[in-house]
């Protein structure tokens, strides 16, 4: 199984999760977080003077995926994320060992 | 612990001390002082003689007899608690908006606290030494622990209204002044240190300028300097002390290098609507009646309030392209600053023009000026109240007329009395020197019995934690 | 910087041409109306005649020998003050708490610069053509400038109070009005575009409309339509106003397809609380008097209000299965519209009813008369002040008693005067056509200028950091 | 869906009940009472007497004749709209600050909600039942549906004001009663039976309670119980009926066991900032006049207030190491419960005293008290208001003083009068047992009806979702 | 080392932190998140108009782990957070390949 | 390529934001969270009573590099947030299988 965590803007999650949904994920956490990349952060003004915020607010998307979803996963994400614009974010993906479902005690990818 | 009991030691005996005072200034200073009727002059505590008065039932003519006026009772009630409404909530949340998250509970808790400390304060000494008879400097304790006070008293300098109701409504002046300076200290002063600070500075500092300008046989009042509401007691003397506080306790840890932005101006805003409200109590209160006066102070306050608000935001967004909420919030406070000595001066055309400078002024105060002199007023005490009451106070010397003021001895500039704005000058001047020589004092002596700052490491975290033991979640 | 420029150049060519409008309306309209003593038959600007007066000395009998009455001058000074905290802080936080985070300070920031703007219009002309003499739509510019204004003065229209706080109570009442209609488009409107609007809006809307209705000799008043404390000049007018923005600027980005939840309902519910305290102002006040019109105005403002807040949450509790505090608060503010044009007619009974049906009523209008029509009126600017003003104004030629009103003219259908339903629905109906048709033209103006909306990127990533340059953290 | 059915047949059927209870009470009761003038005892309805009228034009000298005064009226317009602000926002935010984020709409609501229940209550039978003849227990029902109430009508209670004034003045004393309550409660009440218990505490408990107090005849003004402005009918009814409540319903899920802190001290703040100014309509605005009794009030209730804040805050400061935000606000609202009877009959030493005791007091009440008795009363009705009320009482029968009371009947132990400590130790004592009794038994109904509590999951999740479906972002 | 990602429900939090502390477990890590799985969101009320809220909020727990205390932990967590009914949230295994303690420099286990 | 997670206190986010832009890294994202380990939690009052919140405010900061630049990074952080008492913080180091740029749709280190 793997994690991937995609950091998107704030207003593309419904669309996001939309996507997800189209294929097949049936869960995700999101988190809401600062991100700092090659976006320039705002402006911001304080009794006239100007200073620029560098952290802009994203949102962290994390959906735990059979390996086989890994790929149109990202491929969901991708479509539904871009703008094309610098800001767009990023996915990371990286290896979940295993995999618990609390409420039965499932395990591994049955759990997903 | 420790610092608890030398706190409330010291409180103990500023206070004795505070209240001897008094008396020795009165020996001291009184051959000094041959002073007319200083009452007559300036207008807040008595504006008797109102030219609107068409009924001459509601006028008080002659002050020798009191009678009560139950419409001005009214309203003096009712301006008493729209001036407590500025303190608590209102300068609570404009100052408590503009500060980082983790010290907004410790700024609003200083305007909380001061409003119970001076209301004692007020009740045991102030109001005593502010407005009895006594010299040109200080009166006397004759009402010290507002003795004698009771249903059926006058105060002379307000002869419609029981004087129950003028010492509750100048207590509020009291408490709001020593409230104002806390903008400039914000996010680094000790809890401690600053109930010591401001016990002393409303004993040494405000009692006696509030005499010198309003009080009986006051100096600066003699001189016949035009102060409707509290440009120099209030606004003057804030911003002073509050420059002298930012200079003496340095900046911010973290100032120059990261943004300190306001974290919620939502609470800003519903301040600076609280303060513009409340200041209806202030400035039309001012005129200790429900008349004419009181008419005018209110239209020219509401009309040099707006200017200043678009004037500060007009400036802004074409210096630095966006109109902010800061912005209007805080021309809206420096038109009220500036109209506060001339409202019941001046017409809608003097109110609109004060207003116009004044937000210019302050924006100026607020961001070239400070920065020029690189001083640390956190939410700019001096910058809005100093130089908006010096703007004001000027002004009022340009902009005064017969047709307002009701009395030909009260003109400014605009109707060739070029010497009123000398006189306005001597009052600022007196009021500055006076103001930052004994605030600078009172706060070293703070300084070496508690220390004036917190340590570095509390005001990195936060001082609500770790001052008062809460945070907001 | 740009947009700036132009929208100053606007703003004061704005101002050249309304201020040159009355004057022109003035020739060509005059003899179209011979009018008869309007003020006798709307109250809202001098209710003199008050039965409830057991002393004499408190009536003003013979308005042509103006005598200050202090009762009365401290009820208004206060009840103007009511009137501007219902705007500021009160509207903004009504409206800030319902729109979602990001455009929190842009919509609080609407109802502030809007009571900078309005102010200094109303100061420059609006007044002047609202309540001096001059044809039957419009007034003339005698007191352009609040030229000639001071202590001394009295308006024909308020007897007992120096003009000075009629003209400020009722620049209370030009404030609000337009900032009412920033409901209608919150989360869309560029801050410029909306600056002008509300310019031209204040200038060719209000004053027409209220002096057509409250000013001496205007059209609608004349037809003997009742309206105490404003609800067509007030409700119905930003209603309609606001419903005519809705249509022509089109739905918020994502309208439809995904919630758009209030972020923070504590704001809203301070918000209409203070609406409703200082609804007391707006509609008590509306006696300009302490009195027992006054009296009764409070008693059923009170009870409608109350009635409308409960029918709104069972009507929904039923339907929907939870009460939610939105409902609650929306059905209280519903109260407070539907009953203001009746507040000095009604006994208890009748404003028992009348909150009942305009909680219901409302919920309609937010609900199912909103999706019925497709537009998105973001906070039901017209779902409750359109829809409220309307049902109110009906009622009001319904349960219009004597015994009440103290006029045997002002009665309604519950009396026996059915005629008196029909002339409600002529003021509804002219106010609805001259208001719709004048926004229009405004709006389409002021898009060919500046432009009505913003990007959809600034719309979806917040208009706070967009177009002010702050966020709240 | 079937909750809310039985709920509306409940409310239909508990007013109609009530309705009849009065006559019957009067039936069974009236032989009973030879009462004496009560008004004349207690202050609240009507200080008429008052000693401090210079102007005799402004008394009332005989109610027989009631004769309007317009600054009477305008002080008692304001100070109604003020006690209405105490309850929303005042108290709504005081309360809603302290509980957690997932339950303050809940919280708000309550207060919102019986602001609307109550005014209708008190239009349909309250006010009948509390102001009008009928035995010592309860009023009858001549102003049912506040029949025949008109701008012309006065009250024998208020000889200066209009009817309207008075009876919409009292509502808004009823309106807070029954919200103080909520605090002992917060987190866990369903809101369906809130609502049912209100209406039957408004009507079973409030209105008789009022009566005997305040009303003609009433049974404990009858034995002379000095209550200047609602200690026992506000403030000891309140806290116990909290007491009652926190009693039955138990403890919150997580008490003891899981901190339970308040989410946002900043919304606590402006609460009792809210609940400090609108205290000056309930306390001032029980003389009932714009008079020296008015401005007494007012000065020692600023006093007192500030007093105890003080000591609160102190005290916490010794014995926690940290002065709180939390501690001083709650501090002064203890300040101001216990001036609350005390405040037309005591000077500013007094006051003071009262204050201080007040602090310590009621520090006790919500900390050793409560952890002593293990009951979990959530947001400190009993502690602050219960506590604060009886001691408040008591020591009116202390401090008492002729120079201020203008009575020579009305003075207390200081001036040798030790009977009245008695008599009012008789007073808390009936209003103790009457309202503890009651309580108990409607709670007890209310719970067999639809269920006091929430399920514990719903208590876990919040109040917010579940029972309004909304949430605060 | 192995990362152990919860998301539990809000109110478990303090029953979840007792139970790792009582294995043992020195530190871990708590962030407030949203949650989209098989659990329907609530319905929420706006002017009359209903709403469906599908992010659900949760709580994240981080704790890093030595391998040994890997099963225990998430028998301790799973215990606790349990309720039996959907909604009861998952929990996620991966690797640590290095563990910093800040204040001293130390690294690997002996840092967690 | 690695993600390097280091949980800080809030006030040293300016500092490590700096360092760790001083030696190359491009983006970074920032989550608030509270935290608990040594340090002890403060003492909050409410009326009278003392209860401790054990939950720190903490930050934490997602960083993803490449291997070379692991050991720069973790030694930037560590400096800049030392300081040398309890509650300093931890860092912890993962793998990451991918990395997706959603603007462009580059992958693998590149996209970093
Ligand atoms: N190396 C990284 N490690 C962690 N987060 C990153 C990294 N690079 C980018 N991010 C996150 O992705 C967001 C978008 O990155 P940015 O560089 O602005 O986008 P683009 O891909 O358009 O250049 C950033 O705000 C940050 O939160
Ligand atoms: N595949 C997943 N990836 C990331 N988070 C998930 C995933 N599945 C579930 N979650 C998280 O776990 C929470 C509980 O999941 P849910 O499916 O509702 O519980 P259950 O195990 O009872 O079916 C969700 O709200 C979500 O935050
Ligand atoms: N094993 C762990 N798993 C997850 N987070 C941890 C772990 N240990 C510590 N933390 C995080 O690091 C922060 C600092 O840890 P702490 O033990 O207080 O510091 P120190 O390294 O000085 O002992 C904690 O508040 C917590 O957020």
């Amino acid at each position: 199984m793997k994690k991937i965590e995609a950091i998107i803007r704030p207003f593309k999650l419904d669309d996001v999760k939309k996507a997800l949904n189209d294929i097949g994920v049936q869960g995700l956490t999101v988190l809401e977080v600062k991100g700092f990349g090659r976006q320039k952060g705002h402006t911001e003004l304080y009794r006239g003077a100007e200073y620029v915020v560098d952290l802009v607010p994203k949102v962290k998307i994390d959906v735990v995926v059979d390996d086989a979803q890994v790929e149109p996963a990202i491929e969901a994400i991708r479509k539904a994320a871009q703008s094309g614009k610098i800001g767009d974010g990023k996915i990371f993906v990286s290896d979940i060992s295993d995999v618990v479902r609390i409420r039965t005690g499932e395990r591994g990818a049955s759990a997903v | 612990m420790k610092s608890m009991r030398t706190l409330l030691t010291i409180m103990w005996a500023a206070t004795v001390i505070m209240l001897s005072i008094p008396t020795f200034a009165q020996d001291a200073a009184a051959p000094a002082a041959p002073v007319a009727a200083p009452e007559a002059t300036t207008a807040a505590p008595a504006d008797a003689a109102a030219p609107a008065e068409a009924a001459p039932a509601d006028a008080a003519a002659a002050p020798a007899a009191p009678a009560l006026n139950s419409g001005d009772t009214a309203w003096m009630l009712t301006s008493t608690l729209l001036v407590l409404m500025m303190t608590i909530p209102g300068l609570a949340l404009f100052y408590g908006g503009m500060v980082r998250k983790k010290n907004v509970l410790a700024t609003v808790m200083q305007s909380f606290a001061i409003t119970c400390l001076v209301t004692v304060l007020w009740m045991i000494a102030g109001y005593s030494m502010a407005f009895t008879e006594g010299n040109p400097y200080v009166g006397g304790l004759s009402r010290a622990f507002l003795n004698g006070m009771g249903p059926g008293e006058f105060s002379p300098l307000a002869g419609t209204i029981p004087e129950s109701v003028f010492m509750t409504f100048q207590m509020t002046f009291a408490i709001i002044t020593p409230a104002l300076i806390t903008g400039a200290f914000a996010d680094r002063m000790k809890f401690s240190a600053m109930m010591l600070f401001m016990t002393a500075w409303s004993l040494l500092v405000y009692s006696p300028i509030c005499h010198a300008v309003w009080g009986p046989g006051g100096l600066i009042g003699g001189w016949g300097v035009l102060d409707f509401a509290g440009g120099t007691v209030v606004h003057i003397n804030a911003g002073v002390a509050g420059l002298v506080c930012a200079l003496v306790l340095g900046k911010r840890v973290g100032y120059g290098t990261e943004p300190l932005p306001p974290h919620n101006l939502v609470y800003s805003v519903i301040g600076a609507a609280l303060l513009w409200v409340g200041w209806f109590g202030f400035n039309a209160g001012s005129a200790v009646a429900a008349n004419g006066t009181a008419g005018m102070a209110m239209a020219v306050t509401q009309i040099a309030t707006a200017a200043a608000g678009l004037s500060w935001m007009f400036t802004e967004w074409m210096l630095k392209g966006k109109p902010s909420v800061l912005g209007i919030i805080s021309g809206a406070v420096a038109g009220l600053v500036a109209i506060t000595p001339a409202a019941g001066f001046v017409d809608p055309m003097g109110g609109l023009i004060i207003g116009i400078v004044a937000g210019i002024a302050c924006y100026i105060g607020a961001t070239a000026l400070k920065h020029a002199l690189g001083y640390d007023d956190s939410l700019d005490a001096f910058g809005v109240h100093g130089v908006g009451g010096i703007v004001g106070a000027i002004l009022t010397g340009v902009f005064a007329r017969e047709a307002i003021s009701g009395a030909a001895t009260k003109t400014g500039l605009i109707e060739g009395n070029s010497a009123q704005v000398v006189t306005q000058l001597y009052g600022i001047g007196a009021t500055i020197v006076y103001c930052a020589v004994v605030t600078f004092i009172i706060l070293k002596v703070v300084d070496l019995i508690v220390g004036l700052r917190v340590d570095p490491d509390v005001e990195r975290e936060g001082l609500d934690i770790n001052l008062h033991g809460e945070v907001v979640n």
